[in-house]
Formats: C-alpha cells, structure tokens, sequence
C-alpha cells in the first residue's frame, strides 16, 4: 500500500468508527433529553466490526444486521441525517417513521435492514445470497448476527440451507459476549463460537473483533471465498458493548472490572495510537476527523428535528406495496 | 379462453407455475420433496424435469429458513415461490411470514417490498390426524401485510397464483389437499384474475351462502340439493379472503336477506367470525331477515377416526340442513 | 381479603408466581433473561434471588425450545411457566403451542395433560414499533386446546396466573407491557379466579362495551367520561377469552341493546369479531337496537412515531366518541 | 453373560423385532385391502434401532418417537392389540381412535408418543429431562428422531438447551439416509452425522443401525453418562427403510440396487445369523419365536378390528383434561 492510499484508508476508517460513537451519543443524548423515544441498542465500543467489515463490501452487496444496526447501517454509507428523522420518527427518515432504530434500512446501499427478530434477518440474508448466485452474479452478502442469535432455530436452519447449496453469504457474529444478560459462551458449550462452523461444513474463525485490521482480514478472506463460488464462511468477532442492551438494562450480570476492561480495549483508540505510531496519520489529522464528524452530527441533528411527523395517511397508504395493474395486464 | 378442458386443481398449480417460470426467469420454487419426489401430493410432478433443480429447489426440513429464504430472494429481485407442504407447518415459520415477509415494506418505509408467493395445503379428509389437517386462514387474514388466496377450484387455482405472482405483496395461496385429485372444467387460458375480487359462483334470492375452499364444493353441491327443495342459494366464494370483496358479499346479502357462512376451520374465532361482524355491522344490518348463521369446523384438533374426521367439518347434508332451517324458521 | 394494598400489574405476577412457587415445588420458570436480568419488563426483579436458578431459569434465546421444554416438563409432572419475552415471539413458538401443547391431550386420548403455562406481554405504546407490539391473541383463540387469558389489572394479573397454574391444560396469559408499570388496589390475597369467567367492571344501561386488556382500562376511563354526559356504559371484561364468557356478554346486551367491541389488535379477522358474531347469532339478536359496532386497532403494522402508535390503537377519546354516538344516532 | 440369559436377551431382541415386522406387515395388508385409512410410516428394515436403544431403558426412563413410530413404541412394551386399535381408529386403541399411527403413545411405559412434526419431539424430551433432573431422579430421556430432523430449527434449540443444562437426554438419530426424499448427508455437508455434536459440546458417535449390539453399546454409553448427570449424548444410528416414506411415495430417489443391498443387511436375519452360529437359538427356537409373534399379531388384529367407534360426543369432550374444581378450591 501506498503512503497516501494507508492515509485515505486510515482517514476513513476513523472517520466511519466516529461516525458511529458519535451518532449514538447523540442519540442517547436526545434520548435522555425526552427528544427521543422507544427503545435504543446502541453499539458503542463495538465499531471496529462494521468498520473493519464494511472494509471488505462492494457495490452490489448486500449486508442484514441486527437490532443494534447503527454501525453497519453508517459503516455503509447511509445518511446521518436521515438515520437520525429516522429515530425521531420523522417522514425524512428512512423508513418515513415507522421503523425507527430496529428497523432502519437503506436499501439503496444494499442494507436490507435491521431487525427487530434476534435471528431473524439469517434466513433473509441465505435468501439474498441465493438469490446473488440465481442471477449469475458475483456479490456477497455479509450477515451480521449477535452471539445470542446462535441459540435461535432461524440460525441454524440459514447456516445448514446457506451450506447445502454453497450460497456467497458470510454469517459475521458480532459477539460482545452477551445476548442480553446471557453469556454465550458458557451458554453454547464450546471453546469459541467458531466451533460450530464445522458442523455446517463451513470454514470458522474467531477474531479479536476490537481491532479493524482482523476484523478486515477475517471477513476479507470469507468474502472472497464467497465470491469466487466456495460457498458461505463463518466470522466470530469478539468484542464488547459498553452500553447496557437497551434502556431497560441495570447491567447487574456484568461486572464494573469487567467494564472497565473492555473500555481500555477502545477499538476508537487503538487504532488511532497504531495510525498515529506508524505515521499514517497525524495527532492534528486526527483531531480534525473528529471535528468533522462531530459537524456532520450536528447537522444531522438539525436535518432530523426539522423533519416533518408523518400522517395516519401516509401510514395505512405504506402497508401494501402499490399493485401494478398495466404491468399485470401486459404479462397476462 | 371459450375452448374448455379437463384438469385437476393440482395439475392446475402445477401448470401455472410453469407458465410463470416460462415467462419469468425470476420466479422459482422452494420446498421440502418439490424436486424428484415430485411434491407430497404430487403437484410439482415432473416440473424439476422441465424446469432443472436450480429452479425447482429440493430443501431440507426448514419451513422458517426456506420461508426466510424466500424473503430475501424476493427483496432481491427474484420471485420465489415457496411451499410448505402442510398448512400446519406454517407454525413452523411464522416469524418470517408475519414479522418479516408481512411487514418489511412498511417497516423501511416503502423503500423495498417482497413479491413472496407460499402455497401450503390445508384441510381434512385424508385422515391424516391433527397435526396434518388444520384450516388456518384465519391467523393470515388478521395480519396487515399479507394477502391470502383460497382457491376453491382449479381454474382459480391457476389464475390466482398467476395474480399473486404478479403481486408485489407477500401472498399466501392455501390449496386445499382434498381438492387437488379433484377435476375441473377450466379454460385453455387462465382467466386474468385479481386478488380480492370474489365471485357469485351461483346465483339465487332466498339465502346467500358464502363458502371458502372445499366448502365452495359443498355448498354448490348443497345448493343443487335445496334448488329441489324450492330454496334458492346464492353461493359466493370470496377467493382471497384479505384483502376481502366486502361489496360483494353486502350486496348479494341485501338482495337475499339471509346468510350461511360456510368454513372448515374451527368455528371459535375462525375467518367468517369476521364476515359476520363485517356484514351485521354494515349498511346490509338493515336488510337481514334472519341473524347471521356460521357453519363451520367442531371446536376440536381434526380426529384420525375417518367418521369423526367427517362430522368435524361441514358436510354437504349439513350446509342442506342448515340453509333449510335458516330460509324456513326465518 | 378486605384489606386492599397498592401494587402494579408487575408486582402482581411476580407474586403470584412467588406463591405458585412457593406452595408447590413443581412450579418453576423458564424465560429469557428473567434471572439476574429481572426480566425485561422488570417482572421478575430479585425472584430468582428468592427461588435460585434452577427454579428461575435463564435460557438461551430460542422460543420453540424454551415451549418445547415446557410441554416435555409438563408432560413429566412439573408445572413449567415459561416467560415469552414479547408476545410477538409466540411467532417462533407456535409450533409448540398450537401443534404440541394444545393437542397432545387430545391426541393421545388423554393418558396425558399439558399443564403448561405461557406467560408473554404483548400490546403497544411503547415506541417498539412493528415486531414488538402486536395484539394476536385472536390466533390463540382460535386453537381447540388451548385457554387464553387477558388480565387487565393487577388482582386478575395474579389471580388469573393463579388460576392457569391450577389447570391442567396449557394456558397462555397475554399480559399488557403498558400495564406492568401502572398500580391498582389489590386486596390482601388474590381472590380465587375461574378461567373462562368474565366480569362486569361498571355496570351502566345505555350500552355494553366490551373490552380486552389496557383497552379495558381505557374503557372505564371512557365510562366515566360518558357518564358526564348522561350516557350510562356498562364495562364488561371477558378475563379469559378462551373460554369466553358469552353468558355474561349476552345478558348484558339484552339489557342494553347496544354493544361497542374495543380492542387495540387490528380490526379484520381480530378476536372482536367472535364476539361480534356470537352477539349476533345468539338470542340477543333480538334485543339489539343498533349494528354491533367494533373499535379497534387499525389495519397496519404498528408504527415507531409516537403519535402515529398512538393513532393506531383505540384511545379512550375514540371509546368516548364511538359509545356516544352509538346511543345518540340509534 | 450366562447362557441362559444370553438366550433369554437374544429371545428378547428377536420377538420384538419380529413384533415390529410382522405388526407392520400386517398394517400394511390391512392398508391394502381398504381396511386402514390414512397415511402409514413403515420402519421395516429399520428394527435393530428401537430394539437395540430400548435394551437400554428400565421403567421410568422417557421416550418420544417421530412419525414412523411403531418400532419404539412396540421395543418399549406397548400392547400390540391396542395398538393395532388405534391405527383402526377404535375406541379401544391408545388414543381413542383420535390419534392414529402419527400420535400413537403409551404414556405407562414412558413413552410420550409419536409426533406428527418432524423434531417436535426434541425439545419436548429436553423438557422431560428437565424434568427428570429436577425431580431428582437418575431417570433418563431418549429422544428418538430422524435424520431429516437435523435440518429443522427446533433440532438446534433442543441440542443447545439440554447442553446448557447438561440434561439426561439421549439424542438417537434414526438415520435412515434420507428426509422423504432428501439425501440427508450430502444435505447437511458432514462426513457423518454425528460430526454436528461437538459444536453442542456433546460426544457424538456414529453406529451401524443394523446390529442391535452396536446400537445398545452405543445408547448404552449414552444412557450411562445420562444417568450419571454428565449431560446429553448424540447417537447416529445409520440404517435404511426398505418401504417408501409413506403411501405417496414412489422411490424415484433411491436406486433399486441400494434397496436391495440394504434389504441384505436386514437385521433380523443377521441377529439370527449370528445367534444360532454361536449356538444361543436354535432354527427351532427362531421359528418357535416367529411363529408365536404370529399368533400375537393375529390376535392383535381381531382385537382392534372388534374395537367400538369413537363417537362424537367422547372426543368434543376430550379436547380438554377436565379440571378438578375441588383439587383447586384447596390449594386456594
Ligand atoms: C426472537 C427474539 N427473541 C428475543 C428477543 C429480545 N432480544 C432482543 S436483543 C436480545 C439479545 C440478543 O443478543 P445478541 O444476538 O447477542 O445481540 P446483541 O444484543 O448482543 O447485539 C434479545 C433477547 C428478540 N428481539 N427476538
Ligand atoms: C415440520 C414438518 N415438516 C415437514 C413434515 C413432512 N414430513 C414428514 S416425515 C418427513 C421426512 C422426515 O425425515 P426423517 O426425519 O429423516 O425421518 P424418516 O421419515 O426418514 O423416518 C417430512 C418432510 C412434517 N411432518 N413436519
Ligand atoms: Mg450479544
Ligand atoms: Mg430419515
């Protein structure tokens, strides 16, 4: 790599992880302020995943998250803006309001959303993958799951479809360890979660999830399996979330050592002292991605509370998809 | 379309997802055994033959995955047609048809949609006991998102799957088991057909009877029995039964004054405790000589026993007795 | 059981779970986070500090097993309650619930009972938007086997619990999230509760409103409303809506002739519906001087913004305004 | 071993598999002559499974059986006149004439029944040892359930669960190679099936299903470590039917050279074989055994042929257990 393309990199890989740490502090901000409603799972601490992740994707692939879909969802490309009329519910928001965070969605980037169904989006992603391959093309699709996901029959039943017919999909758990309050890996019985890549017959790695470059790594090599027809591969990504899973967390199954621990593993800031010490990047250089994307939240903040409510109209206008009755006509 | 010709209600499904498949290289079909087994009662047949495995999709045992699966397809550009090859195995994937396929167009805002096709057959009478027999529309039919189609005979069979591959919506299609060795007259040519429009399958002025699936059969046989008592029945099929043809229900009830609902399902909170409500609560309240009557499945799990299989839902002698009593005590 | 102490809806199923545990060893709980978590709602708080982890069991996220488990438990001598962390998971459950717990019973021709409980929240208002609010007990009720039960305060949230431990066959409660945290006079011991026994919450003349859940809160909010205006609304609460109380509801539209429905589920196919049609067909007939008339959720998935959620679920202003005109306009 | 009980165990092993074949065979006579209605899953071909597993059970140990559940049902002790009953649909059958083959279940001899879902029986025996452990007790579960089985999601949560809390469970896979029509093993991308158990944490151990001895020693370590409180076991019994999956079928998928090779390995004529070599029955004792299982069936058939119809009236009132109204005042 050149020095200007690991600047370029650098820059935007920073850029994207304080996207993410940023827009959700906002959030919990608004939250806190009685500006924000509903339920949020933020994923602060984690950005070194979608970051890292995100690194491997093209145009033309297509991505599924979780519940806590923020950082893919930025990592991306979507909008900040309307990311954040989104979760004000907005009709300038992705989802003109009815979404909201669970179910935020840029199909236009190729993000078929996240998903409110822990498991729920790994059938879908099998069916985008089948679906890249019936069209003989050669996108991938990445599947982010949380690690409590593993216990649910949807994982298990996409892992042994996506296998059987060697679909281009990457299963990527994003393990912070806990599905809720439950710790997954006294939970599941295994050493690490990819243990049980094998018994779908599916290449299995588990990687330090805090640190972009893995992160890239791992998910680049089963990225390109997929695309070159090898069939589906299995990430685990092990990090953690600073955040309590939602707002109805009292954090009492995790300890404060245990916290704290994983807040000195900072993928953020790690990856800016490596940046800093290989000479990639300046200490100035990183002040100013920061400043940016902290003006880039401002102004999403503003082109959200500026969004107009959305109608009851507009609402039961959204829950069927229009029926084409020319084009129905013509193919009949 | 004039020229008529004779054909099952599973030859009927079978042909029009050739014509589809001929027609659209989008569309596909997944399922359990839908491959060299030819499905589980024999509707795919030799359709993998013509149409090759990458087409006809043989799957594991994984009603939620393949349903999953079909979600994904179709908010990527293709057509999937999924079946599952018992109604009841739909509890199996419930997640995916109502929190996903259901509700994804609304929940993004319009940004994507899910052009799903399921077929799954429903019903008793094969004596396949009570995991292997449920009339489940009623647990569709109450959820925003989806459309469900009852085909009642083999012409609608084939136009209503054609209409829910061209819908943009997820649809539900539930063929009925014991219709599908059943033989019809149907058109050379699929008539165009359009989800939500129902049809006087027979018209008459002293009761209107509306009947879904197996029991449209019943009902007309029923019908032809009270014609020789005097008693003229209206019988109407509803065919899909969300979005639902309200009007021509209402209309046929203003004409005739009285009504016979008709289901196989468990009467207790099934799909014509919803026409009743619709009707008794609209503008045709007025014109009702008579209360609104249900017919409908005994509140139990299908039995195994052949006879008790046949008193649990209603047969053509009841739907005689009951539109008898309904015209003459009215 | 004079004496009345405040508490909310929570507290009462914690305790009413507490006491099952405590007078019977064959009682546990098994849920998703309800260990150290406390339960997402916050319902079980420090009860497995009381009753240890292997009576207050932390699963991994898995509906279908966690059910599955359930029924084998209950099958095997133990009085399982397993906790669905939303009702909308049921959605993953239903094969357990519908085609196991519901019809072993019968099928094996009673050598064996499911007394199993399923307890689940369901219900909006909460900003959760879609996969996180739903109303289904209509599906529920409609499944031969099963009983369902909705409590729509503190005492019926424990006594109900109470009385679904004592039977023998699987009951599913519907608790309501915005309840949990809202307080009720509850007297000293839950009082002794019969499944399938509705109650009337405020007697009146002018019209029987029949309500479900938080919807029934809103109506005794509405009753009161309407009484400022000279309409007298009778609040009955069906409790249980498998079995239902159709006694209670029909002497009571006999007496007043005019009947609104209320629930916050979607309209179409929704549990109203039943009871709209059982109204209908039933000796109260007669006695009706106005349509039925149903308010309910409307037909979308629930809605993220809070104003639109609110605008889809009936609010006690819509009760007021469809009672009101019910009685003045017929 | 002694001699006599050798002979008392090999007696034992035949009469029950001839019990299985014979009782089948004559259900599907009676299927033939218009007699028996319905749909039927006949597992001749397939006996050395239940009775090599149920030598291993004593009383108060559970089982739940799949949809081809005769085999278990018949090794586990149920009486063959009611049965035969219930696949008439008589009064006098087990269910009552309302569950038929798919239901049958002799809940006296632990047996919670066939189930009509593929895998529905797992996690109701997960529940069962659940149940067992908590009770107490050194009884275990046998969770008996075909290989097509393997795909489904509730496969997956019972396998997680009963290794989570390391349950007496016993997970026997009746591997008869294919799903209806699905070739289980190319399906599921593993060299054998018991290749899946260590991504639960579980020993896995792929046997002959034709030879009762192997399936007993294999179950039987299993049932030991159940027993023993140390957690779950998977067992893969590999075996063939030599019928088609049920009265549809028309075996496209399978070769006539792979029935008739299996028909080879039938294990009763090779436990036979390998009895009367080493002299513990003699051919009189073998056509003693058969000829009595013979009359057994005979007997079975006019039992259940004489049974009453169910009427309408006894099966309303079975759909729910009554509840005892004074059971309940007490406990108030
Ligand atoms: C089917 C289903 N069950 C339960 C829940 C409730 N729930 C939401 S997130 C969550 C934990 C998920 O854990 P994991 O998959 O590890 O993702 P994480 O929250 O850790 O990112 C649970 C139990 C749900 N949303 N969907
Ligand atoms: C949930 C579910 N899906 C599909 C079916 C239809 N079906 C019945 S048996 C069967 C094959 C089961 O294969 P396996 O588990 O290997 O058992 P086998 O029939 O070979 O004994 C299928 C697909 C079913 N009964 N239940
Ligand atoms: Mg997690
Ligand atoms: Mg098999």
């Amino acid at each position: 790599m050149t020095v200007a393309s690991e600047t370029t990199r650098a820059t935007a890989v920073l850029t994207d992880m304080w996207r993410i740490r940023l827009f959700e502090e906002a959030v919990e901000d608004l939250y806190g302020r009685g500006m924000m409603h509903g339920t949020m799972h933020l994923s602060i601490g984690q950005e070194a995943v979608p970051v890292g992740a995100s690194l491997c994707l093209e145009d033309g692939d297509v991505i599924t998250c979780t519940h806590r879909g923020h950082g893919h969802t930025i990592a991306r490309g979507a909008d900040l803006g309307r990311m954040m009329a989104e979760l004000l519910g907005r009709e300038n928001g992705y989802c003109k309001g009815r979404g909201g965070s669970m179910h935020i969605a840029d199909v236009a980037t190729g993000n078929l959303g996240a998903n409110g169904i822990v498991a729920g989006g790994l059938p879908i992603a099998a069916g985008a993958a089948l679906s890249q391959k019936m069209r003989g093309t050669d996108r991938v699709t990445l599947c982010v799951h949380g690690d409590g996901a593993v216990g649910e029959g949807a994982w298990h039943e996409a892992m042994v479809l996506a296998s059987m017919w060697d679909l281009p999909v990457v299963f990527l758990c994003e393990n912070n360890q806990y599905g809720m309050s439950l710790p997954s890996l006294a939970a599941y019985r295994v050493e690490k979660l990819s243990d049980k890549a094998a018994g779908y017959g599916m290449p299995g790695e588990t990687v330090d999830g805090n640190d972009v470059d893995a992160v890239a790594a791992a998910v680049g090599r089963a990225v390109e399996r997929a695309r070159a027809g090898q069939g589906p591969s299995f990430v685990d990504a092990v990090t953690y979330r600073w955040r309590g899973h939602s707002k109805s967390d009292k954090n009492l199954y995790r300890s404060k050592d245990e916290i704290a621990e994983w807040r000195d593993k900072d993928p953020i800031a790690r990856y800016s002292g490596q940046v800093l010490e290989a000479g990639v990047l300046t200490a100035a250089d990183l002040d100013a991605i920061q400043a940016a994307v902290r003006q880039e939240i401002r102004d999403a903040v503003v082109f959200g509370t500026r969004g107009a409510e959305p109608t009851v109209e507009s609402m039961l206008a959204g829950v069927y998809a229009p029926v084409d009755e020319q084009g129905a006509e013509d193919r009949a | 379309m004039s020229e008529m010709r004779t054909m099952t209600y599973a030859e009927a499904v079978r042909e029009a997802m050739a014509i589809a498949m001929e027609a659209d290289e989008r569309v596909f079909l997944m399922g359990e055994d839908v491959g060299i087994y030819g499905g589980a009662f024999g509707v795919e047949n030799d359709l993998y033959e013509r149409f090759g495995t990458e087409r006809v999709r043989d799957t594991t045992i994984s009603e939620l995955g393949i349903v999953g699966m079909g979600v994904g397809a179709a908010l990527t550009g293709m057509r999937p047609i999924v079946e599952i090859q018992f109604s009841d195995f739909t509890a199996q994937a419930m997640d995916q048809i109502v929190n996903q396929a259901a509700k994804i167009h609304f929940m993004v805002g319009g940004q994507a949609s899910v052009p799903l096709v399921i077929r799954a057959p429903g019903g008793s009478g094969t004596g396949a006991a009570a995991q292997h027999s449920q009339s489940l529309e009623a647990w569709f039919a109450h959820v925003p998102g989806l459309k469900v189609v009852m085909p009642s005979n083999a012409t609608d069979a084939g136009a209503l799957l054609l209409a829910a591959l061209e819908d943009p919506n997820p649809v539900i299609v539930l063929e009925h088991k014991l219709l599908y060795k059943q033989s019809f007259a149907v058109p050379a040519t699929f008539p165009k057909a359009r989800l939500g429009e129902g049809r006087i399958e027979r018209e008459g002025s002293d009761l209107t009877i509306v009947a879904t699936s197996v029991e449209v059969q019943r009902s007309l046989e029923a019908a032809e029995q009270l014609a020789a008592q005097g008693i003229s029945a209206e019988v109407i099929d509803p065919r899909t039964i969300r979005p639902l043809d309200t009007e021509l229900i209402l209309s046929s009830v203003e004409k005739t004054g009285r009504v016979l609902l008709v289901q196989e399902a468990v009467k207790f909170g099934g799909f014509m405790s919803e026409v009743s409500a619709t009707i008794t609560e609209s503008r045709a309240f007025g014109a009702l000589q008579a209360p609104v009557r249900r017919l409908c499945g005994l509140d139990t799990p299908i039995p195994y026993n052949p006879k008790l299989e046949r008193a649990s839902v209603p047969q053509v002698d009841d739907i005689v007795r009951e539109a008898a009593a309904l015209v003459r005590e009215w």
